[in-house]
């Protein structure tokens, strides 16, 4: 019987020092929360915040790494930093949301602002993970909290009807992630990111006959997380239905977390194999964008709309993943552009939603927004024209550097797709400034409060954010450029040594 | 060749496997899944993972699957209405899947699927060769299925708790629902 | 031993008999069920694939993605008993409160 | 060639007049308005009479020029602003001005009891402005401002009296039909231009075009002369571009006379006689002209023999006369053509100032069936307006005899046989109508209206002084036609007969027509004045034909204005624009909800619809790996 | 020279407009928004009195790193073709201030305000960028404001107009994104170099087929801002709806983004394709005016007409441009200034006369000089700028193009020319309709003529038409270095195709001076 031998692995702690916060914290959320009342849950929030903060801090240490923890289960590159940032960032802002919100509703807070914790532990999992099974527990990590929380409105049908949807789907696409990580191991022989690239590199795999429906399985997997058409029925539902600052952290961390892992796999692990996969993903990419914003079009409620919108947006994202690696800084900017502008465009639809009522928020509720808050219209319109990707603001920097990372890997019929779609997008996301500025609000809409000051705050931060990240995208493009590389390079390294 | 246990519980898998799917007492296809549960962990055995087999017994079949009686009996479920009105559902659902299996098995139903067999070491699946990997390799993801398991443990009393009833007001959107 | 093609074509067929049985059974514990079918045909896969392989990887991974199926099971069984609360059904086409 | 900077006053003076007018005319009352008026047009004839005499001075064939800026150069493109004074444009200039100044002098008489009188004289002396402009241009771009801004100007007075829709609808008329012609005059320019550029040569200068004609080519030169001759059927009236003419009867009389009859419409040949060089260049386009030259003559003469309305009668008559200069320089005579411009501009002036002076004395009255026996009441209008008929009737020596009898006589000796025989009958016409205006006007029987007799009265001085100091013009206006002829010649060069002719022959057989018409209209309308009704009733097809111009108006409207307003409306407004373009546009849009809603039902609620979604994908996915395994 | 005069000039009404947001009284707002719209308007008159006018390159330039990872830069100049624009811009900013400030907008103000000075720093952004990203940034910030205030304060179908205006230009822009993406590509191929500086990009060699697409992108993008015909149905709606400052910067200025687009961007970076589509564009500009103007004259909304009338002007604008030549191109440049005079008068007219009576429709008026006679005389004067009377501004652009267009196509210039006869048909007929006649309708007896305020409006108006129409040699004079050295390429290249093959059928049509006009312009200018 052999000794385990704990020396082999390197158990250095610093590098995952802000998942544990996090861990940590949501436990400590949880606990403190058990005596305190549903309607008063406030406190775990500010909670909730300030170690999300701390562990924010601690991301950046992160920065600039290379290497691996863990026996290479976790990735300490600047790849990871970056994600965890961002999703630490986004998660603040959605407990940010949900502070007087949750208790206004009437959510078990204790759970409520642990799973939002749990949920973003698993996403930086993801995006730290160095083999699939880091990335599939973190996935479902992940993607269990959302289930809860997606159905946290207890009383709402609407919102329990979300949460089964989403279950079920989600756990139904699980089924074929899973399978297509089984087959990937099947032919390599190995579950670690870089040494499967390189396996795949060196065309050592065992068999095509594994490989490349494990490749497909894998793109269906997660094209369910990132709402990738025909995979993506279940989100405009599952938005619809759950509690505003859920939706809103699916919208924006779920996809994060898809696309990190995505990224992770699709274009580093499986990048060698990118001839097997570009075209499907270019397909996917145009239907997602077309389907996503034809059906985006002719919705009257906002939440569904800005859930074809998130469609669209994973449309234009995985023009990207076609394009392959050349356009993966391209992808992480427009991730980070894409996060703002969605969180601050819920913010605002959490704004003028009335107490109790989920998801019933039509886009002619904002009617009249322009008189009675200003300030809060013209927020509302930053995000709409970053979504549409006008400049200067994020979504268009975003879309340039997106698309012309795409287009100087030849994809110019993609691109072409993708921009007549941004054109068509604009007819919908204008039509809430229409809503805004353009008319009357109706009587029954008065009673519309004033945004409360965490969510305001959130708002606000949120436009600043699309503005200054569209102005001066400089340094954001060179640290998603400089976070995919690193990841890229890791990779590479820790094959290379393998090899050895 | 396939061995006679192979062959024998693999067609018992997939018997059991369409009793879960056609039996329309949900009991019934609780006690389908067992079966196919059973089986497959046989197969496990079969093929040197006698732990993962075990487990496979002890936990999913056992522990998980009394889980959904429970559920079952909680909801007084009882057997599913007939066909009508789903009918393109069903038969739709059906050929899609077969589809999707007629494409899986063309693709996977071949003889050289890996090129050469690595031999297995000795102690292959016992618990000497899972341990180790299970604290080296996959420690991360052993503590993340911890905190998994923690975070289902908060969800489902989340979701399952019943609803304080005091001085509880019906959210309008109920209203809509009904 | 038993031919890896064989094992492979077995854990394709569960897995479309799981598929199938999510798309036609409308009750949603079935459904449920029909997904642990499917999480099954994987890990036979996995420990197939992993003993082909001489690699006890495929057996770690069947061991977390039976912690994972656990944990599945408990929050939809949960979310289940919710949602039964709410509308009394357990009948996936009487949840289209959300559409269009 | 003289530098003489004083010029640039010449226009400006009217200029200065019409903005004065403009700013101040209301302000500062009649008064004011009736001295500055006239008084920046006697200026103008000032300093264009010292101009006229330093250039008789010089020697023959030099200039007075004034250069005053570079006005566009593009490329190489270039034009200035500049105005040169020769012996053609001094003659002009000094028409302009000295009838333009009478004119204004008789204007404030006739005006006396118009509200709008500032607003009057501020056209009018823009007019003179705009006018003095295109005569004094030293090349063809700017004589293009001059010539649209004479257009705009008989645009504005035409419809002078706004209130009623007839005016304005003449005065558009006018300025469109103008815009043809101009259009055909910039095609001519650019003509030029591009076959000169060809050679290296931009410029559109008179006398840089005369020393470069040589390069322009004839085709060039033929294709631009037709075109500028277009533009001078525009201007001057005639076929088939006339129309507008006698619809610009519609204001007010004095204008008739400086714009429709003195100035404005001889602008035409005016412009043929500078480019004297270029037409000589395309004897074919010379030709045309004076073809038309003729036939408008006559054909105007046909419809003038039968209107009733006093003005009408003038225009058509106007028309025919303009048709005789083009006829004139169309035969290469083209001094004969200026020549009859001045003659016409004193009696055609006279006259028109004359009808204007009988419709003030019947408070506005223009039809000649309402007068009648005015000589007495009337009589200096009376004796002067004699004048000017003899003078057109070309009855020696009055000064139209030698005019016209030089451009017949030209027009025979250039070998135009046919159209010297038009020029013939024409003038025989001419006499009739006229007679025939003056006996209905003045003999017989007064038929006036009662209320409108007890106003009559003969017009006061401010009008009559101009009237007199125009028949006098009328009458000794042709005295000199050789000195005319040889002051003009270094300019427009000498005409060279192509066929032997005796001119006293000929000058006898013109003027036996005149007698002729005379003595029809004498029977016709003193001593049997039932047999124009007779002669009506049995030709009644002719009558009417005459009478309604030929029809001409309504042959436009008909396959010109009609299809344009339909076509506009129906095929480019509603059809091409609204249905195709708007509706592919808003169809585009449409099809893009219409599929976003036909897809929205896919999302029907059930999640196993979802997931059967997901599998047809997952199938889509799994049949591409397939191929690729397989293949 | 290294002076930061154009940051200034750009970014200084976005300062005003956010000062515009800081203050409360309405008064406050409109006379605060008037007098720092006048700064830039200041500032850009001095950079005028500083410009050099014989040098043809960019001047003033300014340029910072601002994506170096993608090669963009903030990279700002000015050269004779965008100075003229710069200045329109400011000048018509001011005057739609003043005027909006007289009654024509009562709603919201401090927005109003707010989206006009944004508008006039997305204008101005465009007509100095350097930078083909920067241009772009520019070119779709200024969609944004003027959407706004069609959708805000508009009229009738004001929702629907902001919505069409906004997608028609999109689809263009979005497609000339993916060109400017292309370009660049090929450059730093090419060159080596990523950078989206517009001087380095114009030595980009492409195959014909490339160049072909990338043009038509181009174009298209300008050809919807122009617009072109069959392009231009978003136009009248936009214009229609818009309220009268909107109109009056959408016509006076923005319209022009889409020419200087054809003479910056579309034209010298493919001359070959350029050249070669010359025949389509110069057609499409000839049915424009012809069709813009047959349209406008049966329009029985008096704002309508002027907004068809504007596609009948850039149609003249767009076949000066396509003719290439000196005389064309400068026409054309110049009859974009006039066009913004004259249209944006004219559409300042019309809103006057909508703010006295509701409503534009023609029947509704008649006779109207009698109550109104200087309103009625400014009327005029704008409208015989419009038609291009010789004398004012608009002559001397037409002239120019006409001119352009005949050394280019010979005759057929004649369609062009008929666009002038129609221009004066419509105008007339409806400056007839509203002021002459008797007064039909008994609310027009009590109109009232323009207040000392309009009247200030519209005096920079009348004054600019009659300098420009007296003295267009300084204009021309200071346009010309640069076009020539934009235009340089194309003519050289003409040049060569024309010398390789010259087919004798279109020799027939053209006259000859066309050759001649490719070589260097030494030609005698006889006096």
């Amino acid at each position: 019987m052999n000794p385990i031998s704990l020396s082999a692995a390197d158990f250095s702690w610093l590098p995952i020092l802000p998942m544990a916060v996090v861990a940590i914290g949501a436990i400590v959320v949880l606990l403190a929360g058990v005596h305190v009342d549903d309607s008063d849950s406030d406190g775990l929030g500010w909670l909730a915040i300030a170690t999300l903060f701390l562990a924010l801090l601690l991301t950046f240490g992160i920065f600039g790494q290379t290497g691996f923890t863990f026996a290479g289960a976790i990735a300490m590159d600047s790849f990871t930093a970056y994600f965890d940032v961002v999703v630490l960032l986004a998660t603040m802002m959605t407990v940010l949301m949900s502070i007087d919100y949750a208790g206004r509703n009437r959510m078990p807070g204790a759970e409520y602002y642990s799973l939002i914790m749990f949920s973003a532990l698993g996403m930086m999992m993801m995006a730290g993970a160095g083999d699939l099974i880091v990335i599939f527990i973190g996935l479902e990590t992940m993607s269990i909290a959302v289930y809860v929380l997606a159905g946290m409105a207890r009383r709402d049908p609407k919102s329990n009807e979300a949460a089964i949807k989403y279950f079920l789907l989600g756990a139904f696409s699980t089924g074929f992630l899973l399978y297509g990580i089984a087959l990937i191991y099947g032919a390599t022989g190995t579950i670690k990111i870089g040494p499967l690239a390189a396996a795949i590199a060196s065309g050592s795999m065992n068999s095509n006959a594994l490989l490349l429906p494990g490749v497909g399985l894998l793109l269906i997997g997660f094209g369910f997380k990132v709402a990738a058409v025909p995979f993506h029925m279940w989100a405009p539902d599952v938005y619809e239905g759950a509690p505003t600052p859920v939706t809103a952290f699916m919208a924006v961390g779920v996809k994060l977390a898809a696309f990190a892992g995505l990224l992770r796999v699709f274009l580093i692990a499986l990048g060698p194999a990118a001839v097997h996969w570009s075209l499907v993903v270019a397909v996917i990419a145009a239907l997602t964008m077309t389907v996503g914003n034809l059906l985006a079009v002719v919705q009257s409620g906002i939440k569904r709309m800005l859930a074809y919108s998130a469609i669209a947006h994973a449309g234009y994202l995985l023009v990207g993943v076609a394009a392959g690696a050349g356009s993966g800084g391209a992808i992480l900017y427009y991730l980070l552009a894409y996060s703002v502008a969605n969180l601050g465009a819920f913010g605002v639809v959490l704004a003028i939603e009335r107490t109790g009522e989920i998801g019933s928020g039509k886009i002619s509720g904002l009617r009249g927004l322009s008189s009675r808050s200003p300030m809060l219209a013209a927020a509302m319109t930053v995000f709409m024209l970053s979504l549409t990707g006008v400049p200067p603001l994020a979504g268009f920097a975003g879309k340039f550097y997106l698309f012309n990372a795409a287009l100087n890997q030849g994809y110019t019929g993609l691109v072409i797709i993708g921009v007549l779609n941004s054109a068509v997008s604009a007819y919908y996301y204008f039509s809430v400034l229409v809503a805004m500025y353009m008319q009357e609000g109706g009587a029954e809409e008065s009673e519309v409060r004033r945004a409360r000051p965490a969510l305001a705050a959130a708002i606000g931060i949120a436009a600043l954010a699309t503005i200054a990240i569209g102005m001066f995208p400089q340094s954001y493009i060179a640290s998603a450029e400089n976070a995919f590389h690193s990841a890229a390079i890791t990779e590479t390294q820790r094959a290379v040594s393998l090899a050895q | 060749m396939v061995s006679a246990v192979a062959a024998f519980f693999g067609g018992l898998a997939i018997i059991s496997a369409l009793g879960v799917i056609v039996q329309r007492n949900p009991v019934h296809s609780l006690l389908s899944l067992i079966v196919t549960l059973i089986s497959i962990a046989a197969l496990f055995i079969a093929e040197d993972a006698t732990v993962v087999g075990l487990l496979q017994i002890i936990v999913y079949a056992g522990a998980i699957m009394v889980l959904f009686l429970f559920v079952i009996w909680l909801l007084n479920l009882q057997a599913e209405a007939q066909l009508s009105g789903h009918l393109a559902l069903k038969l739709g659902g059906s050929i899609a899947a077969s589809a999707f299996a007629a494409e899986m098995y063309a693709i996977l139903a071949r003889p050289h699927l890996l090129s050469q067999f690595t031999a297995e070491p000795p102690g292959f699946g016992s618990i000497d060769s899972l341990a180790p990997k299970l604290f080296t390799d996959y420690l991360v993801a052993f503590e993340a299925a911890s905190i998994l398991l923690l975070v289902a443990v908060v969800g489902a009393v989340a979701m399952a708790r019943r609803l304080p009833s005091a001085g509880e007001r019906k959210p309008s959107g109920e209203e809509q629902a009904s | 031993m038993i031919p890896l093609h064989y094992m492979m074509s077995l854990s394709a067929i569960i897995f479309a008999i799981g598929v199938a049985g999510v798309i036609i059974r409308r009750n949603i514990l079935v459904m449920f069920m029909s997904i642990e079918l499917m999480i099954n045909a994987v890990n036979l896969a996995f420990i197939a694939l992993g003993s082909r392989l001489g690699s006890i990887d495929g057996q770690v991974i069947v061991f977390f993605v039976m912690t994972v199926a656990a944990a599945e099971a408990a929050i939809g069984l949960g979310i289940i008993i919710s949602v039964f609360r709410n509308r009394e059904t357990v009948h996936a086409d009487d949840l289209t409160l959300l559409r269009w | 060639m003289v530098n003489f900077s004083a010029l640039a006053l010449i226009p400006l003076f009217p200029a200065f007049g019409a903005v004065f007018n403009l700013f101040f005319g209301d302000r500062l009352g009649r008064r004011v308005v009736n001295i500055v008026g006239p008084g920046v047009m006697f200026a103008a004839f000032a300093v264009a009479a010292w101009a006229f005499v330093r250039l008789a001075a010089m020697q023959p064939g030099s200039a007075l020029v004034a250069h005053l800026w570079t006005w566009i150069v593009a490329g190489g493109f270039n034009a200035n602003v500049g105005f040169r004074v020769d012996a053609l444009s001094a003659v002009m200039i000094l028409i302009v001005t000295g009838v333009g100044a009478l004119i204004h002098v008789y204007s404030v008489g006739y005006m006396a009891h118009d509200e709008d009188f500032a607003r009057f004289f501020t056209y009018l002396n823009l007019f003179a402005a705009a006018m003095l402009i295109l005569v004094l241009a030293d090349n063809l771009l700017l004589m293009f401002v001059g010539w649209e801004g004479v257009g705009l100007c008989s645009y504005l007075l035409i419809g002078f009296w706004y209130t009623n829709p007839q005016n304005s609808y003449a005065g558009r008329k006018a300025f469109i039909v103008n815009r043809i012609g101009d259009a055909g005059f910039l095609l001519g320019t650019f003509t030029i231009v591009a076959a000169l550029a060809s050679h290296g040569v931009w410029t559109l200068d008179f006398q840089a075009l005369r020393a470069n004609a040589d390069l322009i080519g004839s085709a060039a030169a033929t294709a631009a002369a037709l075109l500028l001759f277009l533009g001078a059927t525009g201007k001057s009236a005639q076929i088939p571009l006339y129309v507008w003419l006698p619809d610009a009867m519609a204001g007010p009389t004095p204008v008739s006379a400086l714009i429709h009859a003195a100035t404005m419409v001889t602008a035409g040949v005016y412009m043929i006689a500078r480019l004297n060089f270029l037409f000589l260049m395309a004897p074919s386009a010379l030709a045309l002209v004076a073809t038309i030259g003729a036939l408008t003559a006559l054909f105007a003469a046909t419809i003038a023999l039968v209107q009733s309305d006093i003005k009408k009668v003038l225009a058509y008559s106007t028309v025919s006369q303009l048709g005789y200069m083009f006829l004139g320089v169309g035969s290469g005579a083209f001094a004969s053509g200026i020549f009859h411009l001045m003659t016409h501009a004193f009696f055609k002036g006279l006259l028109f100032l004359c009808a204007g002076s009988v419709i003030h004395a019947l408070s506005g009255e223009q039809d000649m069936n309402k007068m009648g026996g005015l000589r007495t009441k009337v009589p200096i209008t009376f004796w002067t307006m004699m004048v000017a008929t003899l003078a057109i009737a070309a009855i020696p020596p009055f000064s139209g005899y030698f005019s016209k009898d030089l451009i017949l006589e030209s027009a025979y000796e250039s070998g135009h046989t046919g159209l010297w025989l038009i020029g013939v009958i024409t003038a025989g016409m001419t006499s009739f109508y006229m007679f025939r205006l003056i006996f209905l006007t003045f003999f017989g029987t007064s038929r006036v209206e009662p209320e409108r007799e007890h106003h009559l009265h003969e017009s006061p001085p401010v009008m009559t002084i101009p009237l007199i100091i125009l028949a006098i013009l009328a009458f000794v206006g042709g005295w000199r036609t050789h000195g005319f002829e040889q002051f003009l010649a270094p300019v427009v060069g000498e005409f060279k007969p192509a066929v032997e002719a005796n001119a006293l022959g000929l000058s006898a057989i013109a003027s036996a027509s005149g007698l002729v018409g005379i003595a029809l209209a004498y029977l016709f309308y003193i001593q049997r004045p039932e047999l124009p009704d007779a002669l009506a009733r049995g030709m009644s097809d002719l009558y009417d034909l005459l009478l309604n111009k030929w029809y001409v108006d309504e042959l436009y409207d008909a396959i010109v204005t009609k299809p344009l307003f339909w076509g506009s409306d129906n095929l480019l407004n509603r059809l091409a624009d609204r249905f195709v373009i708007d509706g592919a546009v808003n169809g585009a849009g449409l099809t893009v909800e219409s599929v976003g809603e036909v897809a929205r039902r896919a999302e029907t609620g059930n999640v196993q619809h979802y997931a059967l979604a997901y599998l047809i994908g997952a199938i889509g996915v799994a049949a591409y790996y397939l191929y690729l395994v397989t293949h | 020279m290294s002076s930061n005069v154009l940051s200034v000039l750009i970014f200084l009404p976005l300062v005003g407009a956010g000062l515009m947001l800081m203050l409360r009284s309405e008064r406050a707002t409109w006379n605060a928004a008037f007098l720092f719209s006048l700064i830039p308007l200041a500032v850009s008159f001095w950079v005028y009195s500083q410009f050099n006018p014989s040098n043809g390159n960019y001047q003033f330039v300014e340029s910072h790193e601002w994506i170096p990872s993608m090669g963009i830069s903030y990279h700002i100049g000015l050269d004779g073709i965008s100075l003229f624009l710069v200045l329109l811009t400011t000048i018509l900013i001011s005057l739609a201030l003043l005027y909006s400030g007289g009654g024509d907008i009562t709603e919201r103000p401090r927005e109003f305000c707010f989206f006009m000075l944004m508008l006039e720093s997305g204008l101005l952004g465009a007509l100095l960028a350097v930078d083909v990203f920067l241009f772009y940034v520019f070119w779709e910030v200024m969609l944004i404001p003027m959407y706004f205030l069609i959708g805000i304060w508009g009229h009738g179908r004001k929702v629907y107009a902001a919505i069409k205006f906004v997608l028609f230009t999109m689809v263009g822009s979005l497609l000339m994104l993916v060109a400017i993406l292309y370009l660049v590509y090929s450059a730093r191929v090419h060159f080596d170099r990523l950078s989206f500086d517009l001087p380095l990009l114009y030595g980009v060699p492409f195959t014909r087929t490339e160049a072909r697409w990338l043009f038509a992108a181009f174009a298209l993008a300008f050809a919807i801002k122009v617009p072109m015909w069959p392009l231009h149905t978003w136009l009248p709606d936009a214009h229609t709806e818009a309220p009268t400052a909107g109109s009056v910067i959408l016509a006076g200025v923005m319209l022009k983004m889409g020419a200087y687009g054809f003479i910056r961007f579309a034209i010298p970076l493919f001359p070959e394709v350029a050249i070669e589509a010359a025949p389509l564009f110069m057609t499409l500009a000839i049915i424009g005016i012809i069709f813009g103007a047959l349209v406008a004259m049966i329009q029985p909304d008096l704002k309508r007409l002027v907004a068809y009338s504007s596609v009948s002007h850039l149609g003249f604008v767009m076949l000066g441009i396509f003719a290439f030549n000196p005389q064309g191109v400068e026409g054309a440049l110049y009859q974009m200034l006039n066009h913004g005079v004259s249209t944006g008068g004219l559409f300042l007219l019309v809103g006057m006369l909508y703010l006295r009576r509701h409503t534009r429709e023609i029947s509704e008026f008649g006779g109207l000089w009698h109550r109104v006679p200087v309103y009625a005389s400014i009327f005029m004067v704008v409208m015989l700028s419009s038609i291009g009377l010789p004398g004012l501004n608009g002559f001397v652009g037409e002239f120019l193009i006409m001119l352009g267009a005949f050394l280019k196509t010979g005759y057929w210039t004649a369609f062009a020319v008929a666009g002038v006869i129609l221009g004066a048909l419509y105008m007339l007929w409806a400056y007839e309709r509203v002021m002459f006649g008797p007064i039909t309708k008994a609310v027009n007896e009590t109109i009232r003529d323009l207040t000392p305020r309009e009247v200030a409006v519209m005096v920079p108006v009348i004054g600019l038409m009659i300098l420009m129409g007296f003295f267009p040699r300084t204009i021309l004079g200071t346009m010309e270095p640069s076009i020539d050295l934009t235009f340089q390429r194309v003519r050289t290249m003409q040049a060569r195709l024309e010398s390789h093959h010259s087919s004798p059928q279109l020799a027939a049509l053209l006259p000859a001076s066309q050759r001649v006009e490719m070589e260097p312009r030494t030609g005698a200018t006889a006096q």
